[in-house]
């Protein structure tokens, strides 16, 4: 209950109030929409409890974390109810002629972009989508990674150099520059694209972590005693290996979200993101670049929603790491 | 030895661990080096020797957890390294390991109850309903509360570990278990309730020990055989109660010479070895024990022949050239 | 030609007259920087696909003859003499050039006949693969007479024989390229030191940054005006406007947004010049079903929809929109340049009420009330591809894609990253594609584009029509300006008519060109090709352009 | 110890061969051609561009491609580049020593303010300064390179007009200087790209260069040099901030990557002329010998990267010196 407050939760309630209509609309609107709002809602807070309970074994306490969690579930708040919270739809051009590059005002919190679109609304709308990508590209790669990894650690011999060397590979190559050059293999960039092609990329690390804790933990009387009473393999990895590395595999996911949703803004700002009209954080930076000197907000503002959710999640990953390590 | 009846039958058993990859046959460190021994069902057989002297190794490969380069290990008869994989898992069923860090050997993320059920579960030994019934049942016999199920493997002490350690090995229904060290960790009083589990568990179950120690005084009273290791040899193999009243080989006498005696006034000679075991990798021509032998005998012989495991008396083995003229203690 | 002659040995006197670089005096001395939005990929003429390569490459080398300001293709009415210093007519296939005997190359040596029959050569060799190659088919030899004369011969007599044999070769030393193997020839380091004919030499190259290039003061035709010329590669528009209203370029010569004119207006040191452009943009419906070339688009073969959803789109306010009223709606695939540009060519004006009966005649109606149109549980949709790259054609799509909405069309709009586009467009992979072309002065590559026999090849969309093909043959090989300038304007009404494309609009090119430079021209097709007659007045030099040559 | 360093060296081998052929095969598969026709003007021709292609030998089969391929790479020839007309070593030594000098002054910006500023905060931890100061890192380790570039732009370029925002040197008046008025001219235009890529490689060095002092000065035998009166200068600089380098070490071979795929960014925002926008550019252009070429340039550099910091690491480290 720490981290549960009664005042946001009241202005939430109050916002049910104030937007049922707009909720209503939500739930019959398209189901692409809701699973969105279900991937954001489901990941974060999984996430989130398992972060709690690590720390909360060894009893770190700490303002920061408490900050960034209250951040992360705004953040996540906003992100998985864009279309209830969105002052306009993200993609409405309100007026071409006369609201083009609006400077934030009352109307438009955060201003306008060349379009006339209410950069408000795109910013909520961008939340979900970068934190969607980086979200599911986390889950695809550590799976990937950890699997891979564990195999490699497990098995030995040549398996595990072909992964090792191939891993090694992937990773001499700058990771944008492999994206760049992975990239070009797909003829459209919609966000499953995206997720695919980080998540591809970006297990190497996990996969040589996870072969080291396995290798660490490979020796160890408890897993030779499971295979000395005739446990398999997969369940060896299953069910006495992967619990011992799942803290660190923690702290990896959550620290590589946060740069996850750095790498897709690079992307997006090289103009490799997802494409429009459902602009991620990046590509609203992107957009705005040309207009720096005439509208510098469009540019300014998405960077700061990056860097404060890439620091929320470096925070909470951080925290953990030193819920595991005492010293 | 009666090899007609052997449970365990070991043959020629070699085993070499390599330290600079595979092309690096120089370095190449022989931790077993040719032992044949058999162990009869019901039997206990004591290992002895210090620690680096390849006991462990023995252990495991009978088990298949490492396997040997060369050499024969039969299990009832069946020859367990040429088995495939899934038959393997079968035989595991049959045979079983302790070791000497009861909680390293319980799964730290894993609660005692469900470490003991696994090998029931992945051996389809009881239905689902009864699992959980055989579990505490284990637990009874090996004398732990059954609360005990529920803790984490660090919320226990060595004994308890060890003994839910042991309740795991039982779960599978085993003919033969490996000991390695199972007490070596544990506080001295506890040690002895461990063993006398272990010596009532043998007789109710009718169990067939390979008990590996460091220590003799473990051996002595829970053993019918014992074999002493020096250097991944044999040096001798005997009944426990010979060995313990005149060793053959001066190792052994050695060894036994720094066992604390419980009556102080008797007079003991002590023989204190020289220098440290000689380095596994550089191994000598002649008897590996050539460099710490304290037999006054000793001559040009020893240092150039290694001498071989033979009988001497009945049912007693020696590697040594003046196993006729033993030290005495 | 005699004029010509004259006004050579004239600039010759000049020039001779101060030949001093280090102390550079008078008129002649200035430097301008160009704010040039992409690098040329090569300087090699025959291998050059870009705009920005003509650019340059129009300042180090020459053509025989540049087409006159009139733009006229037909004839040689309006050419103007270049390295040759003028040409006779022997046949209807044979036309003969004499060629200045005052040209030089940059190393000094005379321009003779044999370099244009190496040109020539080179530019129809397969092993080049020049992308001009194709354009050249109708001429059949090229031979020196003697060191001044060349003689060109045609397989047949038709209207533009003069255009096609001066336009796109620019003459090249055999001397220098002689020797290398043909096939490296495009990739050989001569390709970026180039040795030309033309009012500038290169001096240096830095990849990716800059191009230098300083006059030869000997220039036949006469002393160019600026002593250097540099090329400052920019990647985008907002960093070249920067630039050059930090005073750091003089020139930038698209300003693409009326946005861009406002601010460039209000900097004290720069002019705008307006000239006519040479592009068009456009909607082109794919007539071909995209998953099955043999059957017809589901939605695009019928010409009903093709007209109702021309009538929908308001050209007016994407004009306004996106390039800030700087443009003018096309009417047909014609660009502003060309000769036969006509605003009352009868074309589909902006109609929605009328777009919207048409579309329902068709079975297209709200039944469910979703603001989009559906028919038999299908809705009114279809795909626009675009390239990411370009700006201004994302910022139209997403204009388009509201107005589309308002008559009930959702009009998807999917950015490709550009090979992508390409590959998907050239093999007919795509609804409807958001194109933009780039005209030459001879409005024959209409006929590429969009008549039957493009099909395979530019006509990417698959229209074709025997009356459009019957009418923009004749006009191309109309002998007769009026008749031929009718018969386009027929052709153009019926296309229009048929509406395979959206036509959109052409964009207003504006420049923005430092005050202090004079004499300022621009030829619409290539807006470089008289930039050697721009000059800096001595009283008017800042002190960039003292610093001067080197 | 040299047993070691060859092994590694074979292994790096093996690492740019894996490289080299999955580069290879990766852009081949890629939708696309090198030799589109420009469909946008008027000389469209698709026997031209079949021409072309036979020219560069692209229209045989994918292994005999990546047979010759091999062998080139192998002479170190990586062809010509499709889009410059030119040999791809060419356009690679126009844009390496743009590259190496940004990286080279990014690393110095980098590890010089983040290792001052870790010890700084190591000295005084769980003071006001260490947390700003943590703070401060923090942003910087979370903020978008190209994002940050773009503000100091804003800041430095539009705004306050003091430093050039484009390019690595000013290439009107740059060949008219005198040598030095050139090297400032050059210095002048690397301010901007090397500080966004040091100051955001910096944030992380700083949290890691504390966290590795605090470590060290955590362990006995630095509490033993207390223990003994050594002043507390010395304790930091002589015992700990010896051991912390070692980490600092791996960290530097592990940021090279990092550093270069913000190199890609920091071009682009700057149009610096080096590596990164070249790969940005070849990958639009779909010019294969420049890209694979740069992938394997940009491995080598990673490669050669590691393998120094791993011989500086056995240097350090008195253990591995000996244990070999």
């Amino acid at each position: 209950m720490k981290y549960f407050h009664w005042t946001p939760a009241g202005w939430a309630l109050l916002l049910v109030i104030a937007r049922w209509q707009k909720i209503a609309e939500f739930l019959a609107g398209p189901l692409e929409n809701k699973m969105l709002a279900l991937v954001v809602l489901i990941l974060i807070p999984v996430g989130i409890i398992i972060a709690l309970k690590v720390t909360a074994i060894r009893k770190v306490e700490s303002r920061r974390l408490q900050l960034a969690i209250t951040t992360l579930m705004v953040l996540v708040g906003a992100a998985a109810f864009a279309p209830i919270l969105a002052p306009y739809d993200p993609t409405h051009i309100i007026d071409l002629a006369n609201a083009q590059t609006l400077a934030p005002s009352f109307a438009h919190p955060l201003g306008t972009d060349e379009f006339s679109r209410d950069l408000l609304s795109r910013m909520i709308y961008g939340a979900r989508i970068s934190l969607s990508i980086a979200l599911l590209a986390i889950t695809l790669s550590i799976t990937l990674g950890t699997t891979l990894g564990m195999v490699a650690g497990l098995t030995g011999g040549v398996t595990d150099s072909a992964i090792m060397r191939s891993i090694d590979a992937a990773l001499a190559i700058p990771r944008i520059v492999l994206l760049v050059v992975v990239l070009a293999l797909w003829d459209r960039r919609d966000m499953m694209t995206i997720v695919l092609v980080l998540g591809l990329t970006g297990w190497f690390e996990t996969a040589r972590l996870a072969r080291a804790e396995v290798l660490s933990l490979r020796d160890r009387n408890f897993v030779v005693a499971a295979r000395a009473s005739g446990v398999s393999n997969v369940k060896i990895l299953w069910r006495h290996l992967l619990p011992n590395i799942a803290a660190p595999l923690v702290v990896t996911a959550t620290l590589g979200v946060g740069q996850l949703i750095l790498v897709e803004a690079g992307l997006s700002y090289l103009g490799l993101g997802v494409s429009v009209p459902t602009a991620s954080w990046g590509s609203i930076i992107r957009d705005g670049r040309e207009l720096l000197f005439q509208a510098p907000w469009i540019v300014t503002i998405p960077g700061f929603a990056i860097a404060t959710t890439v620091m929320v999640f470096s925070t909470i990953g951080e925290s953990v790491r030193e819920a595991l390590n005492p010293r | 030895m009666s090899t007609s009846q052997a449970l365990v039958e070991v043959t020629d058993l070699k085993k070499s661990f390599g330290t600079g990859g595979w092309r690096d046959r120089d370095n190449r460190i022989r931790a077993v080096d040719g032992v044949t021994f058999s162990v009869a069902p019901g039997e206990t057989l004591g290992l002895v020797g210090e620690s680096g002297s390849g006991k462990s190794t023995i252990g495991r490969c009978i088990l298949r957890l490492t396997t040997p380069d060369s050499g024969r290990v039969a299990f009832d008869g069946v020859d367990i390294l040429a088995l495939g994989s899934s038959e393997m898992r079968k035989l595991r069923r049959r045979m079983q390991i302790v070791f000497q860090d009861a909680v390293g050997s319980l799964n730290p993320r894993m609660k005692v109850g469900a470490a003991v059920k696994e090998p029931i579960e992945v051996h389809r030994l009881a239905t689902k309903n009864e699992i959980n019934s055989q579990m505490l049942a284990l637990l009874a016999e090996v004398g732990l509360d059954p609360e005990l199920s529920h803790r984490y493997p660090h919320e226990l002490s060595g004994g308890q570990a060890q003994r839910a350690v042991i309740a795991r090995a039982l779960s599978v229904q085993p003919d033969f278990i490996v000991l390695d060290e199972p007490v070596a960790a544990l506080d001295v009083s506890v040690q002895g309730q461990v063993l006398n589990l272990l010596a009532s568990l043998q007789r109710a179950r009718n169990l067939t020990y390979l008990l590996i120690a460091h220590d003799l005084s473990v051996v002595r009273h829970t053993c019918d055989r014992v074999a002493v290791m020096y250097l991944g040899r044999f040096v001798e193999v005997s009944n426990t109660s010979d060995l313990f009243t005149s060793p053959l080989h001066p190792y052994t006498a050695a060894l036994l010479s720094a066992v604390p005696v419980p009556d102080p006034k008797k007079k003991r000679n002590r023989i204190v070895l020289e220098g440290e075991m000689p380095s596994v990798s550089d191994r000598p021509s002649g008897c590996p024990f050539y460099s710490r032998c304290p037999h006054p005998k000793k001559n040009d012989q020893c240092s150039n022949v290694a001498p071989e495991l033979r009988e001497h008396e009945p049912g007693r083995l020696a590697a040594c050239h003046f196993a006729e003229e033993p030290l005495s203690i | 030609m005699t004029k010509g002659l004259l006004t050579t040995v004239l600039c010759a006197f000049v020039a001779a007259s101060c030949s001093t670089k280090a102390d550079c005096r008078g008129d002649f001395c200035g430097t301008i920087v160009i704010a040039i939005g992409g690098e040329p990929e090569t300087l090699f003429p025959p291998a050059s696909q870009t705009t920005a390569a003509d650019a340059v490459a129009d300042l180090i080398f020459l053509k025989l003859a540049d087409i006159g300001p009139g733009m006229n293709s037909v004839g040689d009415e309006g050419f103007l003499p270049r390295l040759a210093e003028s040409w006779e007519w022997e046949d209807s296939v044979t036309l003969v050039f004499n060629l200045n005997q005052l040209a030089r190359w940059h190393d000094g040596a005379p321009v003779r006949a044999e370099d244009v029959e190496f040109t020539f050569a080179v530019y129809t060799d397969t092993l080049v693969a020049s992308p001009k190659a194709s354009v050249l088919e109708r001429i059949s030899s090229v031979t020196p007479r003697n060191n001044g004369q060349v003689e060109f011969k045609f397989r047949l007599p038709y209207p533009e024989q003069f255009y096609d044999a001066t336009h796109y070769m620019r003459i090249l030393p055999r001397h220098v390229l002689d020797t290398i193997p043909r096939v490296s020839l495009t990739s050989h380091p001569i390709t970026r030191a180039p040795v030309g004919s033309g009012p500038y030499r290169l001096v240096r190259w830095r990849a990716s940054e800059a191009i230098e290039l300083v006059a030869d003061s000997n220039f036949f035709l006469g002393r160019p005006g600026l002593a250097r010329v540099i090329f400052r590669v920019t990647r985008d528009t907002e960093s070249a406007l920067a630039q050059v209203l930090a005073g750091e370029a003089d020139v930038l010569e698209q300003l693409v947004t009326g946005v861009n004119v406002d601010r460039i207006s209000t900097a004290p040191h720069l002019r705008t010049i307006e000239y006519p452009s040479s592009s068009y943009l456009y909607l082109q419906f794919n007539m071909r079903n995209p998953e099955d070339p043999e059957a017809p688009h589901p939605l695009f073969r019928n010409r009903m929809i093709r007209r109702a959803l021309a009538m929908a789109v308001d050209q007016q306010e994407l004009i306004d929109a996106v390039l800030g009223g700087l443009g003018d709606r096309t009417i047909g695939p014609v660009s502003k340049m060309l000769s036969i540009w006509n605003d009352q060519i009868p074309s589909l004006s902006y109609d929605t009420t009328r777009a919207l009966e048409l579309l329902n005649g068709l079975g297209w109606t709200d039944t469910d009330g979703d603001g989009y149109l559906d028919r038999s549980g299908r809705r009114l949709e279809f795909e626009l591809v675009i390239p990411a790259s370009s700006r201004s054609r994302r910022q139209a799509a997403v204009v388009i894609q509201d107005q589309l909405r308002r008559v009930g069309v959702n009009m998807v709009v999917a950015e490709l990253e550009l090979n992508t586009l390409i590959s998907r467009v050239t093999s007919g992979r795509f609804d409807v594609f958001f194109g933009s072309r780039t005209q030459d002065p001879s409005p024959s590559t209409i006929r590429e584009a969009w008549s039957s026999s493009g099909i395979g090849g530019a006509n990417f969309g698959g229209y074709s029509s025997s009356e459009f093909d019957r009418l923009i043959n004749s006009a191309i090989e109309s002998q007769q300006a009026d008749s031929a300038m009718t018969l386009w304007h027929r052709a153009v009404a019926h296309i229009n008519a048929d509406a395979p494309a959206v036509w959109l609009y052409s964009p207003n090119t504006v420049a923005a060109v430092h005050r202090r430079i004079e004499g300022v021209t621009i030829r619409p097709d290539q807006w470089t090709a008289t930039l050697w007659t721009w000059r800096i007045p001595e009283s008017r030099m800042i002190a960039r352009d003292r610093r001067g040559a080197p | 110890m040299t047993r070691a360093i060859v092994r590694r060296l074979y292994q790096s081998v093996l690492v740019m061969f894996v490289v080299a052929t999955a580069t290879f095969f990766l852009i081949h598969l890629a939708p696309g051609d090198p030799f589109t026709p420009s469909i946008e003007s008027a000389n469209f021709s698709q026997e031209i561009v079949a021409q072309q292609r036979r020219n560069f030998g692209l229209d045989q089969p994918a292994h005999i491609q990546y047979v010759r391929y091999l062998q080139q790479i192998a002479t170190g020839n990586f062809g010509i580049s499709f889009s410059q007309h030119r040999p791809v070593l060419d356009v690679f030594y126009d844009v390496i020593p743009n590259t190496i000098v940004l990286a080279i002054a990014a690393i110095l910006i980098d590890f010089v303010t983040g290792m001052t500023v870790g010890v700084f905060q190591s000295t005084r931890k769980g003071s006001r300064v260490d947390s700003l100061l943590s703070a401060i890192s923090l942003v910087l380790y979370s903020t978008p390179v190209f994002w940050f570039g773009l503000m100091l732009v804003l800041l430095f370029g539009v705004t306050l007009r003091w430093l050039p925002t484009a390019g690595a040197i000013d290439p009107v008046v740059y060949h008219s200087l005198s040598l030095p008025g050139q090297l400032w001219d050059r210095i002048r235009h690397l301010i901007l790209p090397a500080a966004t890529l040091g100051l955001i490689g910096a944030g992380g060095t700083a949290r890691f260069q504390r966290s590795a002092l605090l470590e060290v000065l955590a362990e006995d035998f630095v509490r033993t040099a207390r223990a003994k009166g050594l002043r507390e200068r010395t304790v930091v600089t002589v015992h700990a901030l010896r051991n912390s380098l070692l980490s600092i070490i791996t960290l530097f071979g592990l940021s090279l990557p990092a550093l270069l795929s913000g190199a890609v960014l920091v071009e682009t925002v700057f149009s610096w002329p080096g590596m990164g926008r070249l790969i940005t550019d070849a990958v639009s252009s779909r010019d294969y010998p420049v890209i694979t070429g740069a992938a394997i340039v940009s491995a080598l550099l990673v490669v050669a990267g590691n393998l120094t910091a791993d011989i500086l690491y056995r240097f350090a480290d008195p253990r591995t010196r000996t244990a070999q």
